[in-house]
């Protein structure tokens, strides 16, 4: 609660009342909203002001209920009890839809596309420009490339969307809520799936909305962004208000200790002084057709091994042609041992899990219960004999709710209606369950809160303590270099080089991700 | 339902006319135009081509329809006793009106199984989204009420036209223009209709989106209820020109008129290329289903070397191969 | 190249029956085609009244038609298309189901619907002393169902004899067990049965003797399947009598037809097979075992 | 891909014997129960309600395999003419061995039946799978083919069962224990099994996965191929089991076995409460499914007001109105 927030510079809510005073009626505010399902409470009482041209942070745990908020205020559910006006005005919606013509536009955390279509075709849905009756599509095709473009993103809207990246998707659903003029436009962890480049680009249009005097709520675990966009941040804790302060007064770790009511410590374990023991998974000439071409790495027994890279350098696909999840080849060898691994089965029995980073389509059965999730890939497990033990599938869902500190509300929700990041660590939990000794996780901290991502970066410390081998897959460089041995940084499909010890900066990694070779070997001085 | 595993990517139709979405279905009847010529030249003689072509007629202007409704994510399993049941209707209003109005009665009653079918779309479809009932069931009822009014109109007997209508109206089935039949006329101008509507209209775009992913259009201000209801008219309009073409085909309306049509039309969708669980449809795709379905029947009576009783078995191997020949197009 | 080409276009086998009419059809077309060189007989079956409409174009479009013998699924539909094929100068065989307009055919060659209902009424007024309770099981929705039950009506016409219900069972012996079932469920005194065809007396009475039911006496059907025609043979008790409507009337009627291309003698006009009660006495006569019906 | 927000929460089978899931069928049988009394007194007899679920036995025991194929994804419109064909394929064997072995044929013939059901399910199975075929036409083409043979091997008349053994095999069908018929035994030990299966082994883990979530169940380790070629084995097996205790029935195969009985199966899972587009199954559903649609059938009979010729649309309406209380007990 706020009330142990005693330090000054961090305001209570009642100075900003006092601040907007003058002003009149704000873009938006919220009056009391709650929400419940059946008899839990997700959130409660929440009164919250936007004013127009400014950024409004939200930050709070996985669970806090920040995306919660946002569905109330853009008519993706209803609220259980309070209010929202809009320009002094009462206002309720009953779809979606109906918020969007009143000029409030959420960018939703999960991607919500309809993957049979083109990206074109997604972004104009339900708005099609139309020349006498006759859909535009040549129109349409070029202002969504000019308004991907603005994004950095270049993939062809004729593409469907089923076949483009993650992070493509993403910022096709950005330049959806960018499309129209909207009063307010709510961003849910934006740039959870993105990479450095176009998490600035992102920021840049954020900023210029704000400019343009459009209102922004923006929800982000990165407390960076949130440090250099927000004019005012509403933390939120367990469903309540813990306040809203002026943005710029709070530095990140202010931030985070609002968000978890106590001091934290350092985010990043200690790297081990123990030399990387021997080679356990070696890859050599690993080809995936379209994607990779010829890579060869070894990843070694006690290490955390990165794999840094712009969006389509090929990381994904390299790992899933590994593992057999897409046509592949490559000579591999785990301990020493050559392996023919030709579908995800194999790859697991081998003892090499791999953790995707779409938890929603390929992760996770949205609609079913927790503990069908958790053992899916395990199953073994707890099929001793003739049938499964659902008394050991409870208890493995307990241990790993309390491990991977899962925050739910009941343990009967399904998956699906799990926050986003404790949907992240319950796949988290699932990979682990099959007690692989090579760990491949492919962004490990997808939309997950500042506390539970130095829980995950320990916990991922331990596993290589344990004699394991974990190859962590990320966008963020931060977090590679806080956490990796080494880094390996990925180009156009090859592996352009890697950084260890002193040279792991985000400087030598983005040189490496972004020029050839020869360039990125002089300025680092060689290989490590 | 839902399909195996590697979904093949599918392209986009750039234009309404035609796709390179839609070659496999095209490949496949070329293959099936070549084997028929090496099993009997007499296959590939004009006036064969054209009977079989003419004949495919209704059941792909019945199954374009079925890809709006495909495509939009539902299913009817009723059109081929709808077909029935507008064509019971219509007979029984021409032949009353023919005494006073003569050979206008046929116009007229054109406009009537227009009229009915779009009621019975609208029926099928009110069912399907409001009542939010399982499209496979809901259809399933109403096809049985629909063979059972005609049962019970025609008295389990036939309900054949008016004598002094039948010349009149025959070139509707047998009549040419311009040498081609007019039930292909009909049939083409039909698709090219519903290919307008299905890629170049806003309707198109809803209907795919909602077939596609029911959430992301609902988010995006479609609604389902009514974006599917029309796929339901749709596919009304579509069996009632049907029925109005085959009229005077075979003269009658029986409690028998297209018993299992429904199988066919969904295999023409399916076999044109458009996923039984909804998205993007291929008109043109179902056109050439149509056409191949009703080739290989025909092929099977030009044959001599098929037991009769096993045309069954070698139709249904030709339908799998023509969709790996399909699938592997792709 | 002078052979001459008649076409057999039947139903296919959907069940007892026709199975019987394709058995006889594809046994005339073989023993033809090797007794007489200049002749072919091509025997094709449809499925529906559609195919079947389809499968004339096919025939008529890729070669001659000298005559063509046809058993129509349905009369409406079917009648037109006869008529183009005539029209091409085809001689023209009906069997069975009749077209509706009779100047089309050259040859007709069918049972008697109307006495298949009528005189087994007449042995039923007779048998239960004009009067009782009784249920029936009717076809599918056609002319013939249609004359079956009119002959039928009219034979019991005048005695006591009481309808409780008549219901489809689509000439088929599965729907008529469960419909004979739900019938003895609803009505606790039933005198007799008649199915209006063989393959559903045979579901009959399977349902009649698992209901262990001993209030019904007779349960009849008509057809001349071999196997009913055994029972009566063999002097079964709850099916004394049977009517013949003998699928091999298709083999009569290629027989005649082809008789007419390559003989002198022209034979035109009906053949309207008789339908008399088979009875003990004269049951042996319409008895063969090898046909498959 | 649907989303977090509006997904209603769907329940999860605890217990393999019987869930809250399944309650919606159950409350539909009910209803129908009492309006059959309404009508008619006699309907809810013993000897009327034992023969009506012997009968739907087959069709029950049927849908219990369908409710595999379609959880995992599936659908098998082949299982009416896969019966047939197991059928003609079991009696001819039957018979053939009846005069070396006698009564011995029959549990002989049993074992052929199931070999041949497992044959069959497997080609389904791989052709849907491994020729990543639409699993509609796939077995709509195997349909075809079964449904040849069956025709051929009768010569399109019946396969009779050797009268030697007709006695013996009767009480399959007709023989009761502790007073129950024999069918209606089996078909609770075949969905007990089932049930076990679908909800208490990794198997039925793996189907449900599979149908609710192709990538996720890829991703998961789960081979789409084989859990999904099992469930058509299954659907296999369980027809053939359907196949043994319908050969007494009626004592004899013929081409018109099993017409129209996919419908009804999978009309059955449907009512049940399992969807058509894959996912959790509700296997005892489905058999309340089969027994609700062969009671409409038989009220049908039993009641006097509907027109012979409407029996059809009555029908009709009231599978409609059944998922409509369905749906709306949830
Ligand atoms: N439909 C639902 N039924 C039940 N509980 C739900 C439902 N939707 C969300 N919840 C619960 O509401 C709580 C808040 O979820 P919400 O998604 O708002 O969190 P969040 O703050 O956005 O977290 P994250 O940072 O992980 O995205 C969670 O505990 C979640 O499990
Ligand atoms: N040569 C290319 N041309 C066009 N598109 C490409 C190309 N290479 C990759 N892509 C696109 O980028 C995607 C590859 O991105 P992928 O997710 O594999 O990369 P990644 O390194 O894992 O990045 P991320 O950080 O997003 O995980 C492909 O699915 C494809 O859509
Ligand atoms: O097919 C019909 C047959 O079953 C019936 O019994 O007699 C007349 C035939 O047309
Ligand atoms: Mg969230
Ligand atoms: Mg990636």
């Amino acid at each position: 609660m706020a009330d142990n927030l005693d330090r000054e510079r961090m305001v209570p809510r009642d100075a900003n009342a006092t601040s907007k005073a003058a002003s009149g009626a704000c873009l938006l505010r919220t009056r009391g909203l709650s929400k419940q399902y059946g008899p839990v409470t997700v959130l409660s009482n929440v009164s919250i002001e936007i004013e127009a041209g400014e950024i409004h942070a939200i930050i709070g745990e996985n669970g806090a209920g920040k995306s919660t908020l946002m569905r109330l205020i853009s008519g993706y559910v209803d609220p259980s009890a309070g209010s929202l006006e809009i320009e002094g005005h009462a206002v309720s919606f009953a779809t979606p839809h109906e918020a969007q013509d009143a000029g409030i536009v959420l960018v939703h955390q999960e991607i919500l596309l309809a993957d049979g279509l083109t990206v074109a075709e997604n972004l104009f849905l339900g708005r099609e420009l139309t020349r006498n009756g006759v859909v535009d599509d040549r129109r349409m095709q070029q202002i969504a490339a000019d308004k991907l473009a603005e994004l950095g993103c270049h993939v062809s809207p004729n593409r469907l969307v089923r076949d483009v990246a993650l992070a493509d998707r993403q910022l096709v659903q950005i330049a959806r809520a960018l499309l129209d003029d909207y009063k307010l436009v709510i961003f849910d962890e934006p740039t959870a799936v993105l990479t450095g480049n176009e998490v600035e680009r992102l920021l840049d249009i954020v900023l210029r909305l704000k400019e343009r005097n459009i209102g922004v709520l923006y929800i982000s675990h990165r407390l960076d962004e949130v440090q250099r966009l927000a004019d005012k941040v509403t933390v939120l804790r367990d469903g309540k208000m813990v306040g809203t302060y002026p943005g710029r007064t709070l530095s990140q770790m202010d931030m985070a200790e609002l968000m978890v009511g106590r001091e934290l410590s350092a985010l990043y374990p200690p790297k081990s002084d123990a030399k990387p023991g021997e080679p356990m998974l070696r890859v050599m000439n690993a080809t995936v057709p379209g994607y990779v071409e010829d890579v060869s790495f070894t990843a070694h027994k006690g290490e955390i091994l990165g794999l840094a890279g712009m969006v389509g350098a090929g990381r994904t696909e390299l790992f899933e042609g590994l593992v057999g999840l897409r046509p592949a080849s490559a000579r591999i060898e785990l301990n020493g041992v050559p392996l023919h691994i030709r579908s995800q089965r194999e790859a697991i029995d081998a003892g090499i899990g791999y953790l995707t980073e779409d938890r929603k389509a390929k992760g996770l059965l949205l609609q079913e219960r927790l503990a069908p999730n958790l053992t899916l890939s395990a199953l073994g497990r707890f099929h001793p004999g003739l049938y499964l033990r659902k008394r050991r599938e409870t208890a493995a869902l307990a241990e790993a709710v309390a491990q991977y500190d899962i925050r739910l509300k009941s343990l009967k929700v399904t998956a699906g209606q799990l926050s986003g990041g404790n949907q992240q660590k319950l796949l988290l939990a699932k990979i682990l369950l099959t007690d692989p000794s090579v760990v491949i996780i492919d962004e490990p901290t997808r939309g997950i809160d500042i506390a539970n991502k130095a829980q995950i970066y320990t916990f991922i410390r331990k596993l290589v303590g344990q004699g394991k081998a974990c190859i962590v897959i990320s966008s963020e460089m931060q977090e590679l270099i806080g956490l990796c041995d080494r880094i390996l940084i990925m180009r156009q499909g090859r592996i352009n080089g890697e950084v260890s010890g002193e040279q792991m900066t985000e400087t030598n990694i983005a040189l490496f991700a972004t020029a050839d070779t020869e360039g990125g070997q002089a300025a680092v001085g060689g290989r490590a | 339902m839902s399909t195996v595993t590697q979904s093949a990517p599918s392209r986009r139709p750039r234009d309404f006319a035609f796709s390179w979405a839609d070659a496999g279905p095209f490949l496949a009847l070329a293959a099936l135009l070549v084997i028929g010529f090496l099993v009997n030249p007499d296959f590939l003689s004009v006036t064969n081509l054209s009977n079989v072509i003419t004949r495919s007629a209704f059941i792909a202007i019945i199954a374009v329809g079925a890809t709006f409704v495909i495509s939009s994510g539902g299913l009817d399993l009723s059109v081929g006793s709808m077909a029935a049941f507008i064509t019971g209707i219509t007979i029984l209003f021409m032949n009353a009106m023919a005494p006073s109005w003569g050979a206008w009665a046929i116009p007229a009653g054109m406009v009537v199984a227009l009229m009915t079918g779009l009621a019975c779309g609208l029926a099928n479809g009110v069912i399907v989204t409001v009542g939010k009932i399982e499209p496979f069931i809901a259809t399933l009822g109403t096809m049985g009420i629909f063979r059972a009014l005609i049962t019970y109109m025609s008295d389990g007997g036939t309900i054949p036209i008016d004598r002094t209508l039948r010349e009149a109206y025959r070139p509707v089935y047998f009549g040419t223009v311009g040498g081609i039949p007019i039930p292909i006329l009909v049939s083409l101008a039909v698709a090219a209709i519903a290919s307008f509507i299905l890629y170049k209209t806003k309707y198109g775009r809803k209907c795919a989106a909602a077939g596609a992913n029911e959430d992301v259009a609902r988010y995006s201000g479609i609604s389902i209820v009514r974006t599917r209801t029309i796929a339901y008219v749709v596919q009304g309009a579509c069996v009632a020109i049907a029925a109005i073409c085959y009229v005077p085909r075979l003269g009658a309306a029986t409690p028998t008129t297209g018993v299992l049509w429904e199988l066919q039309v969904i295999t023409a969708v399916v076999i044109g290329g458009t996923a039984l669980r909804g998205g993007k449809g291929h008109i043109w795709g179902t056109v050439a289903g149509a056409v191949i379905l009703e080739l290989i029947a025909n092929l099977m009576v030009l044959s001599d070397f098929v037991s009769e009783y096993l045309v069954a078995a070698v139709q249904g191997v030709i339908i799998i191969i023509a969709m790996l020949i399909q699938r592997f197009s792709k | 190249a002078d052979k001459k080409t008649v076409a057999v276009s039947i139903p296919a086998a959907d069940h007892g029956w026709t199975a019987g009419v394709v058995y006889h059809a594809q046994a005339a077309a073989k023993e033809i085609n090797a007794a007489f060189p200049d002749v072919e007989v091509i025997v094709k079956t449809s499925p529906s009244a559609t195919a079947q409409v389809s499968a004339l174009e096919d025939l008529s479009a890729g070669r001659k038609l000298d005559a063509l013998v046809i058993l129509p699924q349905t009369s409406e539909e079917l009648t037109m298309p006869v008529k183009a094929v005539k029209d091409s100068g085809a001689f023209i065989t009906v069997v069975d189901r009749g077209l509706n307009d009779p100047a089309i055919q050259d040859l007709y060659v069918a049972g008697d619907n109307i006495a298949v209902g009528k005189n087994t009424a007449k042995f039923l007024v007779e048998k239960l002393g004009g009067k009782g309770n009784l249920v029936v099981l009717r076809g599918i929705p056609t002319v013939i169902d249609d004359e079956r039950i009119k002959g039928f009506q009219d034979g019991i016409a005048g005695s006591d004899l009481k309808i409780l219900d008549i219901q489809y069972a689509n000439w088929n012996s599965d729907e008529a067990f469960k419909l004979m079932q739900d019938y003895l469920a609803k009505y606790p005194q039933i005198d007799a049965v008649w199915a209006n065809d063989d393959d559903m007396l045979l579901g009959v009475l399977e349902a009649v003797k698992e209901s262990g039911r001993t209030d019904i006496k007779f349960a009849l059907g008509g057809n001349g399947m071999k196997d009913i025609v055994k029972k009566v043979i063999d002097g079964d008790a709850m099916t004394p009598v049977e009517t013949p409507y003998p699928p091999s009337m298709i083999k009569t009627a290629i027989y005649m037809t082809v008789a007419n291309l390559v003989g002198h003698a022209p034979v035109r006009g009906t053949v309207k097979l008789d339908a008399p009660l088979i009875t003990q006495a004269n049951a042996a006569e319409f008895y063969f075992p090898d046909s498959p019906f």
